[in-house]
């Protein structure tokens, strides 16, 4: 079902946890849909110098969480905002269909958390 | 690396007799039982042996109540579909539950779609029994059908399915019964029980895939839902699969014979899974009843703050083959309706895990699941943000 | 006594490399194709093999385009209450012909007293071709669906299915074929011919019993008939038979492989039968056209002033296995509607036989056949009461 | 699907034919139903002293007709009307439930002739 690179991600995810003081928090999804993503970031000077993430989900869920963390990390927010979920689903050597909805909570918990990093909340 | 398979729920290897007994038929009797000449007469007398098999499982009086279907999905919709539109001009209620297989539930909707019947879906308690006085109080004149799942698949509650029976006598409508999970475990008499209509599929008991069976009580009418030929005694059109069919009876002799033994030997290797999770793991909450109204081969646990698919995947890592009744692994949205109906929340019923044993599991197996699953568990737990949330809470 | 199996319209032995598929796929491959651990990936990709297999024999543009069922009956069953009720919003009218296979006659009797559907039921001419002017004519503004045989298994006629696609192509109506019997002898391209809907069978090429598919063209809508789990892409319910489905897609290759071959000394035996009884047999009408518009392994007759069955019960004395269109062999009281719609009377249609011919058929067992059959309809003749009244009338 | 019995009957017809001068004849059935029976009796002092059938048919409609005019041959007329479609039936080891009918049209066949003998061709 999942690709090699899904299930390295699954596996020994990237950036997993949360930080101490983070400069941003992003989160979307509740546990009803069974899938929730947090997004914890440290920002300088518009770069995203550190990421981790904690995810309630799929093993799509986890790796697209586990890769967008490691796509982003070194970038500036522009940059990070750039990434959509066709390039996530894309490095991820693709996701079955029925799975496309969680590649989009990454990139949604990411946006999410540069809103409220530039106080942008609505 | 050796699999452990835990998922015999869901579909089970094949008996080496039953192969064995698929591959003869395959070989030698290819003629078509409708058919005059002697290879057609000889697999037509090979199909009634069958069905003779079969009646005694269960207890029918008559080998000719027996028809063969493509499954139990098949046997399901025979049985609910066409009992209910051949009491038509009689009413359009059908009373079932809401932990039925969507075999059943989805024939329902089907029905109330496509022939505007109305469909009670009855509750059940925080173990998943029906009660009596729930049929009793849903019970309506208009009422053709009721189709009560003998025994759960998902959480494995056996129903009161005899006292159902007792109380349905004599009221003027059909009592349809899905006992897809429980021939293999539960000794079932439909003519004590008071059952018209009773599925059962063959690979849930080491037989082949592609073959089931409904029983249908002398005198209980029933449109067919299979047009085509006059197979089956006009009930089930279609070439009959000989092969197949006697891979059944056979699964269905391994079963007279073996029953108990499995039984025993499931029974116990299930207490001790649930036992032993419960031990090592919190939060961790047993679905359905324990003990003998239990499946004996059925463990079902919610694992609060986690998602089921990645226990799946993380015991597939291990070799470890199991189900969740997660939305995820399904596709949908909505996680498994039976651990809804008896009172989780959506989040909790998403974090699901089944282990179903079947016959060649073995004590070391059971171990090693034991001593793999705490870590897991933690492990996602570790990664879930509920988690931490539950956490800071206490 | 060796059999002579002449009957393969009916049911075909299985292909030795057939049940060497199933035999490896029921050993070794029990996992569940909608499971995420690996034994059940495992069987989902090889389904979606062979979907691709299938897809290359009738070229359809994604394997997606197939779906598995119990068999033709299925298919067509599916085809056409799914395609009539998907569409019940445009119309509730099909147009089918006077000799489909029960599978789809009955299927469409269903339908109008089950569902006010109204069927126009096409007349073929006497050698059982349909019109593309009478389908013209037929078509309403309400029609949904046109189902019509690709090749009929009593009288082995080849529709212009070619003409029909291209005449109904951008009209509003989804076009069904069953093409049970002509999926072993005739290349197809639904995308060339235009079809929407196409049934077949495997245990008609030697295939396992059980077995069926449904090409549904990309976009073509159809509700489910068996309702339950979300296999097959959640428009046929059911744990999947991938031991059966393996033994259709290697039935699937060798027909790729060796149709022409087949095709080839078929039509020869064919073509010496029906010589050799129009030479031997006087009143014997040979039903159905003759030469390449007739399938190749086909050869049917009705045999004046006698009835079916007799001739089968003397065949059968001597090893021969055949079949009839006469009523007796079926329990009714009308013979063949196939028959019938080319013009018989019930009388001569009563008195058919039906020699259909396989792979494994050799030139001796016809050459037996021939030296045989004209004592056995005189045998029968001299015993009926309707052979003297025509001599004497002479 | 037949007994041996039937299988018998049809295999080795008793009394196929028809005869010369018959006293009576009795014909039930017709081609469109796939059935007809004729028997033609030769009939002396109330004895049916030779018997001959023609049957277009099933092997059940032979094999009862066959039957039948074996089981009548040298009986008086009044015991050939008291043999009974179950005689029949049960003296040919059963007859499959679907081919019952068939095992009317030779007594069927019988009474009818018997009629005809008698002048009570009602
Ligand atoms: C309780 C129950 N009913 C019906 C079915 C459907 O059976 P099958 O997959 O053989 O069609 C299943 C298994 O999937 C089941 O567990
Ligand atoms: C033309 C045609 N359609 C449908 C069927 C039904 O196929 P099955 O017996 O596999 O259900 C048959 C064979 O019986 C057939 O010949």
């Amino acid at each position: 079902m999942y690709s090699e690179k899904v299930m390295d991600h699954f596996q020994n995810p990237r950036n997993v946890g949360d930080l101490e003081n983070p400069d941003t928090v992003g989160e979307v999804g509740n546990p009803s849909c069974g899938d929730i993503i947090q997004l914890f970031l440290k920002i300088d000077d518009e770069v995203i110098t550190d990421i981790k993430f904690k995810t309630f989900g799929c093993g799509a869920a986890v790796a697209t969480s586990s890769l967008t963390t490691e796509l982003v990390k070194g970038k500036t927010i522009e940059e990070a905002l750039r990434i959509s979920k066709k390039d996530i689903a894309e490095k991820l050597g693709g996701l079955p269909p029925n799975k496309m909805h969680c590649s989009n909570l990454a990139t949604d918990a990411l946006k999410d958390a540069i809103d409220n990093y530039r106080g942008e909340d609505e | 690396m050796n699999e452990i398979y835990l998922d015999h729920a869901a579909t089970t290897p094949m008996d080496v007799e039953v192969i064995n007994t698929v591959n003869k038929y395959m070989e030698d009797y290819y003629g078509n039982p409708s058919s005059i000449y002697k290879t057609g007469q000889i697999a037509n007398n090979k199909l009634n042996e069958a069905r003779k098999t079969i009646a005694e499982l269960i207890n029918a009086n008559d080998f000719r109540e027996i028809i063969f279907t493509s499954g139990g999905t098949e046997s399901d919709n025979l049985a609910i579909k066409g009992a209910a539109l051949a009491l038509k001009d009689q009413g359009n209620h059908i009373i079932t539950t809401k932990i039925e297989h969507h075999a059943v539930l989805h024939t329902c909707e089907y029905l109330e779609k496509h022939h505007d019947y109305e469909v009670t879906y009855l509750d059940v308690d925080e173990k998943g029994f029906v009660k009596i006085a729930d049929i009793k109080e849903a019970l309506r004149e208009d009422t053709v059908l009721v189709s009560i799942i003998t025994a759960n698949n998902e959480i494995g509650t056996i129903q009161p399915i005899k006292e159902i029976g007792t109380f349905l006598k004599n009221k003027d409508v059909y009592f349809h019964t899905d006992a897809v999970q429980a021939i293999g475990q539960i000794k079932l008499n439909v003519q004590e029980i008071n059952i018209d209509l009773l599925s059962a599929s063959a690979h849930k008991i080491h037989g082949p895939k592609g073959v089931g069976m409904l029983y249908i009580k002398k005198g209980t009418k029933l449109v067919p839902q299979l047009n085509g030929g006059a197979q089956e005694r006009n009930r089930r059109a279609g070439t009959e699969n000989l092969p197949g069919i006697m891979g059944f009876k056979k699964a269905v002799e391994l079963v007279m014979e073996n029953r108990q033994k499995y039984v025993e030997k499931n029974s116990y290797l299930r207490d001790k899974l649930i036992n032993g999770i419960e031990k090592s793991i919190d939060d961790a909450v047993l679905n359905g009843p324990r003990g003998s109204k239990r499946l004996s081969n059925n463990v079902n646990f919610c694992f609060k703050y986690i998602e089921g698919e990645s226990i799946l995947l993380n015991l597939d890592m291990l070799g470890i083959a199991a189900s969740s009744g997660s939305a995820c692994t399904s596709g949908s949205l909505d996680p498994s309706h039976v651990l809804l109906a008896i009172g989780h929340s959506k989040g909790t019923a998403h974090g699901s895990l089944r282990l179903s044993l079947g016959k060649d599991n073995t004590e070391q197996e059971i171990d090693f699941v034991l001593e793999k699953l705490p870590g897991i568990i933690q492990r996602i737990r570790d990664m879930s943000p509920l988690y931490i949330k539950e956490k800071e809470r206490s």
